[in-house]
């Protein structure tokens, strides 16, 4: 394994301490129990963000946390998911009264972990789940889809809301949508390496690629031989397409996620095999995102997000953000 | 009904008890880090070692302590150093457990029981997974109605405990030709069929060294 | 090779045009000759800096186009410095009749390309040619050091020097300033992969690093087993102070910045040993910058620069800047 | 002196040239990619080849032009579409032959050996490299040198550009144990001894395939 790394017991606290000096300008890192929260304190009446999950996917969820987003991100180790006392100190520390939004990505570590915290809270909170991946089939029977990249999205979009005053239950509501109103697909060329494993989480040929990739490195639907980026591409709107069900000059937010080994070449390319085919589909893009946001450690891939738009979301994605990884208007 | 008793679940029990089954993940590790590689994230050895691990680094802090405020810090202890999905379940566990009343009396082995079949029904239900779902489960289920039937039968405890390693063993290996439904085996669809669960597969070599130790007593 | 790429004669030119589609509210990429321009024109007195190189180093140049940073920035072929037609074509686009400035990294490539669009273009301009590259001697005779990851601190202070009226010449001299005051190290933990060529530009073993990598995957000063993180950070600014002979409680800027294929956590994780190892030299962090902004494709490793910081230095590293890569302040 | 005449440097002399050395250079391609993978950044092959692709495209369009349009025309093509050092180095290399006085008359062997000088002075100047800097001037100064000697002297012009092969064989030869102090190669200090500079390398092959041609005419 080839990481800057001293050992692997002090990885994610060594990490986290990094990230707590360069971003003291914005956010502050507590320890034992980790968690990141906004260097100020939530303003009164303000509903507040909590998120977090396993380590790898940075810069979500710390790099996320600041003015126009979230007010707490709470860091497992490297994809597992945090433990419930996490969420309760966070969530303890970050309420200003309004209450609070955690928000999950949809894996059953997290979902029970968060269940826990917040059933060890005491104040008002709620919780929204994200399942964006069209990779995985949805079910109310099953652990249904997973929660990848759309989770950026509402975590900016709900951010914003929350900033300007939404109720509680009216961030749920605006979380809800965006997750609804967005599918995710993602391909991976390489593994990712797990500091505690030492070696790649899985093996594949050097002509292949995993289609439908998870962001823990886990299968997705096919292996499958590599193709030109405009077939992989094609192919990945396509099941998000089959998902979301757009109509004709439906507007949309087109997000090209790097898994965090690929360049932003590479991601910039993806991007505009992807404007071409949606223009020919006669598919409005009117917001886009690029770069690595939702990553899995240093696996080589992207994922495509699509979201579709109205005007609440549209309003609140260009409304002012201020975070270590995502600034604008501000 | 058993009646054979002491020192089921005192501290000093679990704590031997947690060592034993370190000894045994540890031997096992390569095999339960692969299983969650193919159809998870790979982290399910880890978080069992580092349990381990916490738990028996708790022995002085809780070796003169009644149960129930041992178990309720080795739940926190578990729920709060492991993380993921079998950190949630596990800490569910002790902590149910230690809600289990009258811990402050001699445990017997049908206390014991109790306790267990207490702590899995709770895991059933903060996870949600039941029998044919290609999780721990499988293999914690079953042997919790075992050992609601041991303790209300005049079963010889060994005889019952082989019959344990029996079933947690079958329950086990069932798994592995599932379609998952629940964790993150479940995202496979199809190419998860064919390998075993992680999570049943450490289940069941915990079960397999606790019930050999208590044979061998 | 694995890439999300459609045919290798395309790469750039299409994964210019998808850069171009995702910042159209900030830049305008133009073809034939090929460079990134600001959406807007130049106001009239301010002087222009125009930047390029070889691509694969993304987001530098051309994330770095727009308010407070570069006016312009030339792309040539992956590591193949660009064709004094673009320098000459973007000058002539750029140029308010303030005159340009050529921010230039010491490649010979690059420094000769660069003068023959200097001598094409008819207008006022300048050069400055940025060497920070600690690993490599400093001489005279001969080629002297490489431009690396300094190159990014030089764009952005001068790129706010000039948008508040300074001059052709006084740009030029800050651009010096900042280049004499910084000094960089590098080490790759892997190759990088070219896409004409297919395959990785250097073999290393499993358990081997590049110490003093170049930007294009050029060895170092030598060939070392891998060590802990804290190790090689120290080594890395051990050849740095050695080189910039700084003095207790010097204010510096402390910047990590990754090779393209290292995870951010990891960069966190470099940021916070070196802030050890130079808060135990009695060095003074006053600001810093994490993350990928001159990279070597899908190079894993970082590079540290530490640049000795003075009030014009910080007053201009501070000012606002809104490129695809860099923003702050608006 | 020389006197043999006729169509030295007439465009289908360069064009029909450009064909011959893609051949050489492609059968050589892995080996120079290599060399530049050794020392540098690994893309001289490509550039390279690149640009001459980009001449052999210019046939059609340059034809049926004056040689001076000619000569303008690639180096503009040279300049325009390699990039690094070799587009700027080769460009000026044509564009400096373009500002030959006099391109309108018959170019013989004489004259064509002066547009050479001049090219290859400029490049000189262009990049700062003299002998003995592990360049393609390695290669190329020494040449030239020749060229001057031979185009004032009574040689036999096969016999001379044998000479001139042997030359630029030494010379790329020699840069093999040379430190590099122009260029990329440069950055490595001892560690560019035992690697021959790709530029001298692909030079020296542009040189051979050019004598060698003249010498079967
Ligand atoms: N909802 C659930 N109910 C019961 N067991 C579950 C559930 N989800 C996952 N598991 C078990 O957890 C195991 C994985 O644990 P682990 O790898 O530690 O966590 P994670 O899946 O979060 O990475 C699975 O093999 C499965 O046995
Ligand atoms: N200053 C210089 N003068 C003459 N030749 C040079 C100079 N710098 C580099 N070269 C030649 O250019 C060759 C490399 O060309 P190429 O790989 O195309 O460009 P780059 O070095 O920019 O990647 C070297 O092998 C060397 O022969
Ligand atoms: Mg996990
Ligand atoms: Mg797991
Ligand atoms: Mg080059
Ligand atoms: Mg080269």
């Amino acid at each position: 394994m080839k990481k800057f790394i001293n050992n692997v017991d002090d990885f994610l606290k060594e990490s986290l301490s990094g990230f707590g000096k360069a971003h003291s300008d914005i956010i502050k890192v507590n320890f034992e129990p980790n968690f990141i929260s906004r260097k100020t304190k939530t303003k009164e009446g303000k509903v507040s963000l909590i998120s977090g999950g396993g380590s790898g996917h940075e810069p979500m969820h710390g790099g996320f946390v600041g003015h126009g987003m979230l007010d707490a991100a709470c860091p497992g180790f490297v994809f597992s998911a945090p433990t419930p006392d996490q969420m309760q100190a966070a969530a303890e520390h970050v309420d200003s009264g309004a209450g609070v939004l955690f928000i999950v990505k949809n894996y059953s570590g997290d979902i029970m972990n968060f269940q826990m915290g917040a059933e060890m809270y005491s104040g008002k909170n709620d919780s929204i789940i994200t399942n964006d991946d069209v990779a995985v089939e949805d079910s109310t029977f099953t652990t249904g889809r997973r929660g990848v990249a759309a989770t950026v999205l509402v975590e900016k979009i709900v951010g914003s809301l929350a900033e300007n005053g939404g109720s509680l239950e009216e961030c749920k509501k605006l979380g809800e949508k965006v997750n609804k109103n967005s599918g995710t697909m993602g391909v991976a060329f390489s593994s990712c390496t797990v500091p505690a494993a030492g070696k790649p989480t899985f093996d594949i040929g050097n002509d292949e690629m995993e289609f439908g990739v998870g962001i823990h490195g886990e299968p997705g639907r096919k292996r499958e031989k590599i193709q030109p980026s405009k077939k992989i591409v094609n192919n990945m709107l396509e099941a998000i397409l089959d998902d979301l069900k757009l109509q004709k000059n439906e507007k949309t937010l087109l997000f090209i996620n790097g898994m965090g080994g690929t360049p932003l070449t590479e991601l910039y390319l993806v991007y505009d095999d992807a404007c071409e085919i949606l223009k020919s589909k006669g598919i409005e893009i009117t917001r886009s995102l690029v770069g690595n946001y939702c990553t899995s450690l240093e696996m080589q891939g992207a994922s495509v997000t699509l979201l579709k738009c109205d005007e609440e979301i549209l309003k609140n994605w260009d409304a002012p953000v201020h975070t270590a990884a995502m600034r604008w208007g501000m | 009904m058993i009646t054979e008793t002491k020192g089921y679940m005192s501290v000093s029990f679990l704590i031997s008890q947690a060592k034993n089954i370190q000894i045994v993940i540890d031997e096992n590790a390569a095999e339960i880090e692969a299983l969650d590689q193919n159809i998870g994230d790979g982290d399910h050895i880890f978080n069992v070692q580092r349990g381990l691990k916490l738990v028996v680094e708790l022995e002085n802090d809780i070796k003169n302590l009644p149960l129930q405020k041992s178990l309720n810090m080795i739940a926190m202890k578990v729920l709060s150093g492991i993380g993921g999905s079998s950190g949630a379940l596990f800490g569910t566990f002790f902590m149910s457990m230690a809600k289990t009343p009258d811990l402050d009396r001699n445990i017997d082995f049908n206390k014991a029981c109790e306790m267990v079949i207490k702590g899995i029904n709770a895991m059933k239900e903060r996870g949600k997974a039941d029998v044919g779902e290609k999780t721990m489960m499988d293999v914690l289920i079953p042997v919790s109605e075992k050992l609601n039937e041991l303790k209300s039968s005049n079963v010889d405890m060994k005889e019952g405990l082989s019959e344990i390693i029996k079933i947690a063993e079958d329950r086990m290996l069932s798994t592995k030709d599932m379609l998952a439904t629940k964790g993150r085996a479940s995202f496979l669809g199809e190419r998860a069929k064919g390998h075993i669960d992680p999570g049943a597969r450490s289940s069941q070599l915990i079960i397999d060294t606790i019930c050999k130790s208590l044979i061998n007593k």
